[in-house]
């Protein structure tokens, strides 16, 4: 069954664990992000959107996973809301949507040929963001 | 003392120097560190949506292990210790997913985040007390300007990692002014350098870089270092080399006289 | 209808003039001997129905109220419910008024003086105003000098007047007023007693400078060697000697010695002070006093300070001496300040060409960090420092960062657009996440919210508007006069609309931002409000007392003794007299309660074995009847 | 305890004929040899009736509030007989202000432990006519119809001398004791603990069986030293917890609960009212309770130890442990 | 565990008149909801409340009694929650030694301004009550057959 967009808003509330109605809208995690300039929505507009129930929008774009999850957006929200975990409920959901696997194993050793520097961390953390 | 130690997987591969030096270093100081058996890789990044359970399970069973030795678990890769302390804090506090996860691993004893988990760093400061450190130094780092890189890992979220004040911290800054280094202080150093990206975006993981390494020279840093194994990979890619990049056991290590030692026994 | 009830009526505003008489007509219709109201919490109306009942001719305290409100229709949701358990809340009042017995209040004196704790504008306006109304009044400040936050402020908003050239007559005349005794560097150490009559004792910590000798010269600050104090009126900005005046215009203008700095009380060595003081009034062997005196009502006028802005590191406060706060800037913009009223930055000293203030920094901030509360002063101030800026330096860039500008007052909201459009002062909506230091200057990195753009500013000098916080003693303070105290620290009010300067504790009176955040102007409206009350205390020879007191039975007391000892008011006292049992006439010892000193807490009622210790209005056996009642 | 006895009996004559004292309390055989009630002796020559042996286990601290008042009126003195842990009930009572302490010469006397009629028979003696101590001192001749036999007096005390709290008086003018104080005998809060142990449904089964034997004959409330209220709130009608009418049913439910908070912090465990209860109701496992959580939480306290003491229910620390932490403790 | 479907727990909540019945008040002017179940009494201070009081609740059948003052520290008489709290605390502990189970007894101390905790804690712990079920034990705790 086709969920609505106001519950795949619900959805994301409930996975991300993040109030969003407590925001107040100073857009500190906005001022604090480090990937702004790369992502098309920032992580205050992550926040509005959400609370107003607007995720399709989030859901197709491409540039969510820009994140960085640096949670620096987290630690000086005033508010508590963690716009971070919102962020990371969007990317997880498209992917789980979109059977979405930006990242393949059969990427790797081609990835390493250019870089034998990469560690083992890179790999699996890039598993883990990229990956359903 | 002796402690469980939790290696990672990057300090197996790419980053052995890192591992190497930490465990001799402490070798040296009288610590003891003790791998846990058959560990497992902790996933490296800390699931954040709430669904997800099964990808917090690695973590939870290293933890056990070291409850069941009844020892600290020390972690010295910044990434494995956000894992950990994360994972280790959900066992600790949400219902929700230690009711799975213990249904799902099935122990003999329900693990309910008893573990405490530590960095080298904390082991360094709380356990052994900078002051000792100092006394063990062999070859200070006299003059040596050195910026310390923390990260996002070790400091964030604060409430849950309580490591350090996550805005100023000094955890580094006092550990090179324990091995007689001179710590340069500079606002990014708590700022992440977008190592998350850096196999798919390299071109945003380079501005990061840039901004951290331009502010820490501005502020007169002549080297910086880290505890993270990917910051490392990802600060030495993204610049020209003009600005060396080191882990904090190898400056321990060299501080200690152990490289010295090595050098001296090779010829 | 339940036993004993004889008459019933519903009628929707019970509490006015039109519900009252439907009360009092009952009341003498159907010769009532108890009324029940059911209707909002009796901390609202219980004194409103009890006069009524009163004016005809039913002893006021026959009346009870059933709290169907707040207590009941304002939080239950199912209407059904919400009725069946406002039978049951009626039910219990009903069971309790039955076994209500008439009750007479007693009488209590009024001690004339009154005790103004802080010597802020808050303290000095309303002991002023006590002080006219012919009532002595006591001002407990715990610095050197009276004046508080007030005189380290430049200017005032939004008429731009010198702070200190308002403040200092009115300091000058709390010293003149014969009514006032200003006792400064001195901190309230213990309170008993009640409305009418509290005892406090004051420590008077030493000075070392005799108070009635010392001119005021200055001497002695200049010859002092120790001179690394920071300097607490500049906020530490710059440093002062040992042996120190506070500022210029300080009241009492009299020396005080920091005895941490003073190399003489340190080590025994130095004593140089001693030796130029033509007038003698260095002392190094004066030791802390106690003044001990009797007053008929206190006030809190504790104040704030800023909170720690070095909680908020992600603006470098703690690393880069060019963040600095208001207060410091306000410091930093006066002409008694450590730059002589020269805008100059901290690390160099160089004239600032951009200047960013960040707003909120700590108010509205539920993460821990900060105050969930907006600090109401901010808005204003920063517009403030903004125009002063730009008008003395037109070639200062200034940036302010807000998330929401709010100016509810009289010439407020002007007075902000005139800094945005007079002034030029550019007003970003957005926060800033980081400021920090580069080649030389500072780096800030905050967004715009509505180009929807991160910016990147370089700044000579940043300034946080930090939030405002109870000063520390405040709690302290609250405690000994068991005033209650909300979860940020601010006294919490009798009621927060109609009784905003009391304290629910009788004869404890709020003055200033031990209240809430407020302006100038406000904390003086409201000084001149808790004086008003004050004096209407005051002027009163004797007070009616709470008849709801403890009382015990001759024929049951066992005479042992637990009461008085957990009576916190000594109200209990032991007799040994001749008791008629029945006819059995026996000399036993037995408590007496006194009437006058009794609140009426309790305590005694549960602790007596015998039973033979009970509380008027609130008796065992109502107590027991409710219970009964409500578990039908 | 022969010895001490004898020299008891003839101190208490000396005092009275020396009028030091005008009245004696002590203890006067009954009908049997085991029933020893308290009996306060006017005359000196009423003094023959005065015995102190093994069945002299009543408490007398408690008639000291009446005689103590009355002697003083009478311009004399009572001599009172205290066995070391009826001393704690006698300080507890000074502390309450309930004796006047001039009128009464305490005589300290020792005590080797109270025997229990019920748990002779207990050992299959029938038709008991007397017990006499035997030299050792650890065993009892007891003499029936039948025939003589012999138990061992550990075997047969009363519950309040089992768990025994030291032979040390806590007050005394005059001491006749041959004991050396050999501090408390046994785990007095065994009991208690187990109770601890078991669930919520059996503790409340336990005591349901035990109360219901209960047949509100007011034996423990009138042996009781720290149950001495001029009128009792059970007996006063404002109190609103007195039955008058069988209508409530909670004082009926209630008064044991009730009568253990009202002497909470007061009693000093002499253990009279399990002793007097004929219906053999554990009755000091609720005061054991009540003072094994007042040591556990504010720190040991034996009521009456010392006259004057601040008792921990009219006293208070301000960090004193939380309700709720108190629920986490003790119990399953 | 209830058998009895239309059971409703019976809840009787002592409240100070300083403190936490402001608390309530301030609970009630914003809509702070909590369940119908709760009744409040109002005290002049918590040292007020006889334990005979919350005997008395149980033995009519209550199901929870709750005892609300100000914060230690706090009270308006200065020392009157400290001995409330030495009360409750033994008498709570000898509530659960016959078998009234600990859920059913609660202490708290809600200010005048903590009209939220007010109602967050009147809905814990009627929900602590309802999981507990009917209290049926002390009123048939006998002390005469």
């Amino acid at each position: 069954m086709q969920m609505s967009e106001k519950d795949v808003a619900a959805l994301v509330k409930e996975i991300s664990g993040s109030d969003v109605k407590k925001c107040m809208k100073c857009g500190k995690c906005s001022a604090t992000c480090p990937a702004y300039g790369e992502m098309r929505f920032h992580p205050h507009q992550f926040v509005a959107m959400v609370a107003r129930g607007r995720v399709e929008e989030l859901l197709k774009d491409p540039t969510v996973t820009r994140c960085l999850s640096c949670f620096a957006c987290v630690e000086r929200c005033p508010r508590g809301v963690e716009p971070a975990n919102v962020v990371a409920a969007i990317r997880v959901l498209a992917e789980r949507e979109q059977e979405g696997n930006n990242f393949s194993p059969a990427d790797v050793p081609k990835l390493l040929s250019q870089d034998p520097e990469i560690p083992q961390q890179a790999l699996v953390s890039a598993f883990r963001k990229y990956r359903k | 003392m002796n402690y469980s130690y939790y290696p990672g997987c990057t300090l197996k591969t790419k980053a052995q120097e890192l591992d190497r030096y930490g465990r001799e270093s402490a070798k040296a100081l009288g610590i003891g560190l003790e791998e846990i058996d058959d560990w497992q890789c902790c996933g490296a990044v800390y699931p954040m949506v709430r669904d997800e359970i099964a990808t917090k399970l690695s973590a939870v069973r290293t933890l056990m292990a070291a409850r069941d030795k009844g020892q600290k678990l020390v972690t010295l890769c910044s990434a494995c210790h956000n894992v950990l302390t994360r994972v280790n804090n959900d066992m600790r506090t949400d219902e929700y997913i230690r009711s799975r996860a213990n249904n799902y691993l099935d122990p003999a004893v329900p693990y309910a985040g008893e573990t405490q988990v530590i960095h080298y760093l904390q082991l360094l400061r709380d356990e052994l007390g900078f002051e000792q450190l100092a006394q063990a130094v062999k070859n200070p780092l006299k003059g040596r300007k050195i910026g310390a890189y923390y990260g996002c890992l070790l400091l964030r979220p604060s409430k849950v990692m309580a490591f350090d004040d996550p805005e100023n911290p000094r955890i580094i800054e006092d550990f090179v002014r324990a091995l007689g280094g001179t710590p340069v202080v500079y606002g990014m150093r708590n700022e992440c350098c977008g190592a998350y990206v850096t196999l798919k975006d390299e071109a945003q993981a380079r501005v990061n870089v840039e901004r951290i390494i331009a502010n820490a020279r501005s502020q007169g840093a002549e080297e910086i270092i880290t505890a993270c194994p990917l910051c490392m990979y990802n600060l030495k890619k993204h610049q020209d080399g003009s600005m060396p990049v080191r882990y904090i056991t190898e400056l321990l290590y060299e501080a200690l006289g152990l490289k010295e030692a090595d050098a001296n026994a090779d010829e | 209808m339940q036993p004993g009830v004889v008459f019933a009526q519903d009628y929707q505003y019970m509490c006015s003039e039109a519900g009252q008489n439907i009360i009092k007509d009952a009341i003498k219709t159907h010769g009532l001997t108890g009324v029940v109201v059911c209707s909002c919490s009796p901390r609202m109306h219980e004194a409103t129905f009890r006069k009524a009942a009163a004016q005809a001719g039913l002893n006021p305290f026959m009346v009870e109220i059933a709290n169907i409100r707040e207590h009941c229709s304002w939080i239950h949701k199912d209407k059904e419910e919400g009725t069946e358990k406002a039978c049951v809340l009626m039910r219990a009042a009903v069971a309790k008024v039955t076994l209500n017995a008439p009750l007479k209040a007693g009488e209590s004196k009024v001690v004339k003086r009154a005790l103004v704790i802080g010597g802020g504008i808050a303290g000095i306006q309303t002991a002023l105003d006590i002080a006219d109304a012919g009532f002595p009044v006591d001002i407990v400040e715990k610095n050197a000098t009276i004046g508080g936050r007030m005189a380290q402020l430049d200017k005032t908003f939004p008429t731009l007047d010198c702070s200190s050239c308002i403040l200092t007559p009115k300091m000058v005349e709390a010293k003149a007023n014969e009514n006032i005794r200003l006792i400064t560097y001195a901190e309230v150490e213990e309170v008993s007693g009640f409305v009418g009559s509290f005892k406090a004792k004051i420590r008077k910590k030493a000075r070392f400078v005799k108070e009635d000798v010392c001119t005021g010269c200055g001497v002695c600050m200049s010859k002092c060697p120790s001179k690394k104090g920071l300097n607490e009126f500049n906020m530490g900005l710059n440093n002062r000697s040992a042996i120190y005046i506070p500022f210029a215009q300080a009241i009492p203008n009299v020396a005080v010695i920091d005895k941490e700095q003073c190399i003489k009380l340190k080590t025994g060595k130095c004593g140089l002070c001693q030796k130029v003081c033509t007038a003698g009034a260095i002392d190094y062997t004066q030791q802390d006093e106690f003044i001990e005196e009797e007053y008929g009502a206190i006030v809190m006028a504790t104040g704030f300070r800023p909170i720690d802005a070095s909680k908020f590191d992600e603006y470098s406060y703690s690393t880069c001496k060019d963040v600095v706060t208001s207060l410091e800037l306000e410091r930093i913009m006066n002409a008694a300040g450590p730059t002589g009223g020269v805008l100059l930055r901290p690390s160099d000293g160089k004239h600032p060409h951009s200047i960013v203030f960040i707003q909120c920094v700590g108010s509205r901030d539920v993460s821990g960090r900060g105050k969930p509360y907006c600090s109401k002063i901010c808005c204003m101030y920063t517009a403030k420092h903004a125009m002063l800026i730009r008008d003395k330096y037109p070639d200062v860039e200034v940036h302010v960062f807000y998330i929401d500008v709010r100016t509810p007052g009289k010439n407020f909201d002007e007075f902000y657009r005139r800094a945005a459009e007079q002034y030029d002062v550019d007003y970003i909506k957005g926060q800033v996440g980081k400021v920090y230091e580069e080649n030389g200057q500072l780096v800030v990195r905050g967004v715009d919210l509505i180009s929807n753009e991160q910016i990147v500013l370089n700044a000579d000098m940043v300034v946080l508007a930090t939030a405002i916080e109870p000063d520390p003693t405040a709690r302290k303070v609250a405690n000994m006069l068991t005033a209650s105290i909300d979860t940020n620290d601010f006294i919490t009010e009798a009621h927060p609309k109609l009784r905003p300067v009391e304290s629910p504790t009788a004869g404890i009176f709020l003055s200033g931002v031990c209240q809430g955040p407020k302006d100038i102007p406000e904390t003086v409206s409201q000084a001149g409000a808790a004086a008003s009350k004050v004096i209407g205390l005051l002027a009163k020879d004797k007070l009616t007392t709470n008849p709801c007191v403890a009382h015990s039975d001759e024929l049951l007391c066992n005479g042992c003794s637990c009461c008085e000892k957990v009576c916190p008011y000594s109200a209990i006292s032991y007799e040994t007299k001749l008791i008629n049992d029945h006819g059995v006439k026996e000399t036993r010892r037995v408590a007496m309660v006194n009437e006058a000193l009794c609140q009426g807490c309790g305590a005694c009622t549960v602790v007596c074995p015998s039973g033979a210790m009970d509380l008027k209005g609130f008796s065992n056996k109502q107590i027991m009847a409710e219970v009964d009642a409500i578990c039908l | 305890m022969q010895r001490v006895s004898e020299r008891v009996i003839a101190r208490a004559r000396e005092l009275m004929r020396e009028g030091t004292v005008n009245k004696v309390a002590g203890w006067k055989a009954g009908e049997f040899f085991y029933d020893c009630a308290p009996y306060v002796f006017e005359s000196e020559e009423s003094l023959k009736d005065l015995v102190y042996d093994r069945f002299c286990a009543a408490n007398l601290s408690k008639y000291m509030i009446k005689n103590s008042v009355a002697a003083g009126a009478e311009g004399g003195k009572v001599l009172v007989l205290l066995k070391p842990c009826d001393t704690y009930s006698f300080n507890q009572l000074l502390t309450e202000h309930r004796i006047a302490r001039e009128n009464v010469y305490v005589l300290g006397v020792g005590c080797e432990g109270m025997c229990d009629i019920d748990r002779i028979r207990e050992k299959g003696f029938k038709g008991i006519t007397g017990v006499d101590e035997n030299a050792d001192g650890k065993t009892l001749t007891v003499h029936t119809l039948y025939g003589d036999g012999e138990v061992a007096i550990d075997d047969v005390l009363v519950n309040k001398c089992e768990f025994c709290k030291g032979k040390a008086h806590m007050i005394f003018d005059e001491l006749i004791s041959d004991n050396e104080d050999e501090g408390p005998r046994g785990d007095r809060f065994a009991g208690v603990r187990e109770l601890e142990a078991m669930s919520p449904a059996d503790r409340f089964a336990f005591w349901q069986s035990e109360l219901s034997k209960c047949i509100r004959c007011n034996a423990c409330r009138n042996a009781c030293p720290a149950c001495s209220c001029r009128k009792c709130v059970f007996d006063n009608d404002a109190s609103g917890i007195a039955s008058k009418a069988n209508t409530d049913s909670f004082e009926e439910k209630m008064f044991h609960i009730i009568r253990a908070f009202h002497v909470a912090g007061r009693c000093t465990d002499c253990g009279e009212c399990t002793r007097v209860c004929p219906q053999g109701i554990p009755l000091h496992l609720f005061n054991r309770k009540y003072i094994k959580d007042i040591n556990e939480f504010y720190g040991e306290y034996a009521a009456g130890a010392e006259a004057g003491q601040r008792g921990p229910l009219i006293n208070y620390t301000v960090d004193d442990i939380e309700p709720a932490a108190v629920s986490d403790k003790g119990g399953n | 565990m209830s058998v009895n479907a239309d059971w409703k727990p019976r809840i009787v909540a002592f409240c100070c008149n300083w403190c936490s019945y402001a608390g309530a008040d301030l609970a009630g002017s914003s809509r702070l909801a909590y369940p119908a179940d709760v009744k409040i009494i109002r005290e002049p201070c918590s040292c007020r409340v006889n334990p005979m009081f919350i005997l008395k609740a149980f033995e009519r059948g209550a199901d929870g009694v709750i005892l609300c003052g100000c914060h230690p520290g706090d009270c308006h008489y200065s020392t009157g929650n400290y001995y409330t709290r030495r009360r409750m605390a033994l008498l709570f502990s000898m509530l659960d030694y016959i078998g009234v189970e600990r859920g059913r007894t609660r202490v708290e101390w809600v200010s005048a301004a903590e009209g939220a905790k007010f109602s967050r804690v009147m809905n814990d712990f009627v929900a602590q009550i309802r999981e507990l079920g009917e209290n049926v034990k002390v009123g048939d705790l006998r002390c005469k057959e």
